[in-house]
Order: C-alpha cells, then sequence, then structure tokens
C-alpha cells in the first residue's frame, strides 16, 4: 500500500503545455477513459503500482478541461469519469472522519489494480503478437495432399426403413382409432322420397322446415338429428329444382324457403 | 545443413505450386547453378523417406511416396444400419421439413438427443436449413438432394401418403409404446387367442 | 528409417490440419505409443533444418523455420491485421479463460463491439466455452488448438508471461485482488497519507 504514492514533485512537470498538444492529437486513440488514464499513468513513467493517484485525477481532468477549451466533444463516458476522479480527489482530501464506505483509499487502490491489469493485458497482447505466427512468420506445407482422417461410418437405411418408421411414429403416437360416434342421421336419400311424397300431396307454397319430421316425435326430438334432417331435406329441395319438380323462393336474405311442386 | 538448403527446403514446403530453379533462384536471391545444386542435395536428402522432392517438367515439389498413397486415402468404411431413433427422425424431416428439433420431439413423442441429428447430417442426408422465425429462433431441419438420390426419390412427393402407409398396414399399431398406451388391460379377447395359436 | 517414420511424415506432410496423437495413430492403425517415440524421433531428425514438426496444443504439425521469415513472406500473403480491441479481447480470453464478455469488458473499461469476439471467433481462435451458472447465465469464451497453433504456442502454459501474471495476482479480477490486499492486513497508514499526497 505504501508504494501507491510518489515521492513529492516527481512526475509534476510531466504534463507540460506541448505535452498536452500532444495528448489532444491522440483524442481518437484512447478506447475509453481507462485507456486515457492508463495512458497518462504511464506518463508518470514509474511502476503502475507506484503511481500518484492525485497526480493522476489532476492530469485526467486537466485533459478533460483542455478538450473543453479546445471544444472538442468528449463522449459522455469521459466526463463521468472526469467527475468521478473529481469526486475522488476531494473524498482522499477530506479529513478521515469525514467519509463514506468505501473509502475513497479503497476506490483508488481499486482504480490503481484495474489499470495494473488493463496494463498486464495490454503487454500480454503485444507479446502474442510478437510471435511467430504461422502465415507470417512460419509457414504451413504449401499444397498439402490432404488426408482423410479415421473410419468413416457409412450409414445405412433405406427408403421402406423410413417410411416402416415414420408409420410407427404415427401409429404410436397419432390418435390410432378414430372413433366416430355411431350418430343419427337423415339420409339424402329418405329426404327426398319424404319430400316427394309430401309434394305429392299439395299445390301450395309449403315451407321447407314443414317438411321435416316433427320434433314431437320421440325419434326426431334430437336436435342434432333434426339439423340433419334439415341440412338432407334443404339439398334434397336443390336437388327436385335441378329436375324441375319444384320450384323454390326466398323472399329476403336468411328468409323462409319455400317450396312450390311444378308438376301437379 | 547449408543455409540454401534450408531455404530451398522452406520455399519448397511452402510453395502452394510447384516452383522452377529460375523462381527460386529470383526469389531467394541465388544463383541457378547453385539452386539446382542444393535441389540435387535436397533430392537426394529425402530419398527413401515418407516424402519426396521430385522434379517435373522443370518445376520441383515435395510429395508424399508414392508407395504411402494408401495412408492418404480414407481409411475404411465401416457400414452401419441407422438406429430406430434416427430412422424416425429422417422419417419426420422428410415428411414435415422443414422442422424444428422441439417439432420432431411433438412429432416423435419422445426426446431426441442432439446427437440423433447429427448422425443424420453426417451421412448427408439433413441440412440446416435455417433459423424458424419464433422466440429462441431455432434451427430448422431439411432433408438433402443426397437423401432423395439414396432413398429412390425423384422428389419428396414421392414419399408415401399417410392413406398409402395405412393401406399396406404401416400405421397399424405394432409396437410396445401402443400397447402400453392402450393399457394391458384393453386387449381384444380375440387377439390373445390369436396371439396364441 | 522405419516404416512408422516415414508413414508419420507422409501423414503429417500430407495432412490440411495439425494432427493429435491419437488421430495419427487412428489414421495409420499404430499404438498411441510408439506414435508418440516416432514423432520424437522426426521432430530430432527436422530440428534445424528449414522445416520443423511442431507441437501445439497436442497437435503435430509442420511449418517453416522462424528465422526463414523473411525469405518466405514476400511469397506469401500478409495475414489480416487485427484491430487493437480485437488483440486485447483475445488476449484476455487466452490469459482468463473461460471469460465471459462482462469480465472482458470489465478489464478493458469499454464495451466491446459484438463484432470484436465474432472476429476472433470466425478466425478460429476462439471458441464458445458454454455459460457461466451465475444469474444471466452468460456465454463464456476459451481459446482452441487453432490459436495456439497458429501463435506458436505448445500449449496455454506457453502463453507469454502467464506464470508471472498468475504469480503476481494479474490474472485475477479487482475484487479479489482488493481482498487479498486487504486481507494480508497490511494496512500501512503511511499509505492513506501518501495518497493524499
Amino acid at each position: 500500500m505504501n508504494e501507491i504514492a510518489l515521492p513529492p514533485g516527481e512526475g509534476a512537470d510531466l504534463f507540460t503545455a506541448p505535452a498536452r498538444d500532444a495528448l489532444m492529437l491522440e483524442i481518437e486513440g484512447w478506447e475509453g477513459p481507462l485507456d486515457l488514464l492508463l495512458d497518462l499513468a504511464r506518463r508518470q513513467k514509474v511502476d503502475l503500482r507506484r503511481i500518484s493517484i492525485l497526480e493522476l485525477v489532476d492530469q485526467y481532468i486537466a485533459y478533460v478541461e483542455a478538450a473543453e477549451a479546445l471544444k472538442l466533444e468528449l463522449a459522455a463516458d469521459y466526463l463521468v469519469m472526469a467527475a468521478w476522479l473529481a469526486y475522488l480527489k476531494s473524498a482522499l482530501l477530506l479529513p478521515k472522519e469525514e467519509q463514506e464506505e468505501p473509502s475513497p483509499e479503497e476506490l483508488a487502490l481499486r482504480l490503481q489494480l484495474r489499470l495494473q491489469r488493463l496494463a498486464a493485458m495490454r503487454e500480454a497482447a503485444a507479446r502474442l503478437l510478437a510471435r511467430d505466427r504461422i502465415g507470417r512468420d512460419v509457414f504451413l506445407r504449401g499444397a498439402p495432399e490432404g488426408l482423410r482422417i479415421g473410419k468413416k461410418a457409412v450409414w445405412q437405411a433405406d427408403l421402406y426403413d423410413l417410411i416402416a418408421a415414420y408409420g410407427q411414429v404415427k401409429a404410436r403416437n397419432a390418435p390410432v382409432v378414430h372413433i366416430v360416434r355411431d350418430r343419427k342421421v337423415m339420409t339424402l336419400d329418405s329426404a327426398l322420397a319424404r319430400m316427394s311424397a309430401m309434394l305429392g300431396v299439395t299445390l301450395d307454397w309449403v315451407e321447407l322446415r314443414e317438411f321435416l319430421p316433427p320434433a314431437t316425435q320421440a325419434e326426431w326430438s334430437d336436435e342434432r338429428l333434426r339439423r340433419s334432417a334439415l341440412a338432407s331435406s334443404f339439398v334434397a329441395a336443390l336437388e327436385l329444382a335441378r329436375q324441375g319438380r319444384v320450384e323454390i323462393v326466398q323472399d329476403h336474405v336468411f328468409g323462409p324457403l319455400r317450396l312450390r311442386s311444378l308438376n301437379a | 545443413m547449408s543455409p540454401l538448403i534450408r531455404a530451398l527446403e522452406a520455399a519448397l514446403f511452402a510453395a502452394t505450386q510447384p516452383m522452377s530453379v529460375e523462381a527460386i533462384a529470383r526469389h531467394l536471391g541465388q544463383g541457378e547453378a547453385a539452386v539446382r545444386e542444393g535441389l540435387r542435395e535436397l533430392a537426394a536428402h529425402y530419398a527413401g523417406r515418407g516424402v519426396e522432392l521430385v522434379e517435373r517438367g522443370g518445376r520441383w515439389h515435395f510429395q508424399t511416396a508414392p508407395d504411402l498413397a494408401h495412408l492418404l486415402r480414407p481409411m475404411h468404411e465401416e457400414p452401419r444400419r441407422l438406429t430406430r431413433a434416427a430412422t424416425e427422425c429422417l422419417a419426420i424431416i422428410a415428411y414435415h421439413e422443414p422442422v424444428s428439433r422441439a417439432e420432431i420431439e411433438a412429432i416423435r413423442g419422445v426426446q431426441t438427443a442432439k446427437g440423433t441429428v447429427d448422425v443424420l447430417m453426417e451421412a448427408g442426408w439433413v441440412r440446416i436449413a435455417g433459423r424458424r422465425e419464433v422466440p429462441g429462433r431455432p434451427v430448422i431441419y431439411a432433408t438433402t438432394p443426397t437423401f432423395l438420390a439414396e432413398f429412390g426419390l425423384g422428389s419428396r412427393r414421392d414419399l408415401p401418403g399417410i392413406e398409402e402407409l395405412r393401406a399396406t398396414g404401416l400405421l397399424d399399431p405394432v409396437d410396445e409404446a401402443y400397447d402400453a398406451l392402450m393399457g394391458q388391460g384393453a386387449v381384444d379377447p380375440n387377439s390373445e387367442e390369436a396371439l396364441r395359436q
């Protein structure tokens, strides 16, 4: 911990006017405030564990102020960092008993640890790139004959397997047996016969519904059966009209259908 | 080993095409006579090894020894029967493509291991046909032209329809899963008779 | 020259990718121990020549000697340069793997564009290594054997300076490093003074 600080004076002259101009030229060069901080820290030309955080804060804030003076547009995160560093600086300068948690010493140390880690990775990246890289420093065989590696499983199946499998899936999972409940219906034939017979005894207009068996009869009381009878009777009426044996009128849409025998 | 020989060896190894003596000399900044001499020496070094340095039509290149050609070919092909799970999967993809794994599972009624579809892709019968634009963007699978060719199908329309499967009895419940579903109690006494015959 | 050595030499010359001992043994129908022994012998034979046999991430391949780069570079296209962001990302993944995007960003102090990690994955250097079992289950990244091969690393232990970085705690997250420092109880009152300078 006692390595954090820098002997007074050292590094103080590093941030002079010409350096500031040079710094400005690099404005596009930084990847965010941490990157800029690291660069500034390095300008202190000491081990990162020995940098002066206060020094660094001053340098950073000076940079941001200079950028503002030059009317350079700084991304918001640079300003956020500047505000945070200003807070850190004032906290560091406050008497200890007025400090809140976390302590400014902790914040400063954490910042320093972050800078060390970024610096370490930056150096690692440079060392990584300096290695003998394939395609740049060392080269592989330019025209390898190629090698087919390992066992090749030749999967076998034929169309029968395929459709049999599909059949099994269907048999297993689709509803296997369709049970259609035995439901009474009036067939078209019986509707035709009934309608023909009834038309034979009257020359008047008769509404379609009157051809249906009366609901009072027990066997025709089922509503679903009556709907079947209505549908079959309707189709029977159309059939008789097609044969030219009846005419059909309907006064308005959805109005009652009336039939009259033509060959009386 | 002389620097020239090392350079020749590296240059010919890395070259994408056979190189003429002139090209090598130019690249390495050496005289052609020295290069020719070096090539002879290098060829002698490799003689009888697994790799040889050979001249063909005035150009030099490395090649693997001809007697080892069998090592470069595929090993042996191992015919393997497709598992039932994989066959069902393939069938569902063929009938329903494009279809996601979840949809395959819904149709099969059982979980389908990722490896099952992988086997079908390895066989060249199934391909990834994109993603379904629904939450999770699941990958969807379809069959390949190879599949049609190997299964003797002109197109997917040639796959027998459900009615045809039913007609051939392929939809008849034949497997244990069905019995399990139906419950043993529901077995028609006649069929038990039949089974005992 | 033994038949095994010849076969090894031919197979590795012909291979389009680095090969593991297992793959070579399987391909040649040899025992792994014999293959390992043969590889050592072959590597010794090539040591100092224009071409070398090297092991990278458990896989073996031939490559030209590094000191001949100046002769061969003019004959080859230079690989695409990496951006600084991509290089840093790659280093962070390599030294910290497996690592999530948030962890990369914590070290770099900036958001990492989605494309940056994608470029590394497209290059075949980085792969998705699963998910971290923390809230949000972030994807975690790690390097590939291709990365080791392309950067001439026998294994991750060969990453430049990794032992030193590990020993000095520079690969630990800031929180851990902070706690470690505090845990030592070695808070020097002078340091607080120093910070206020």
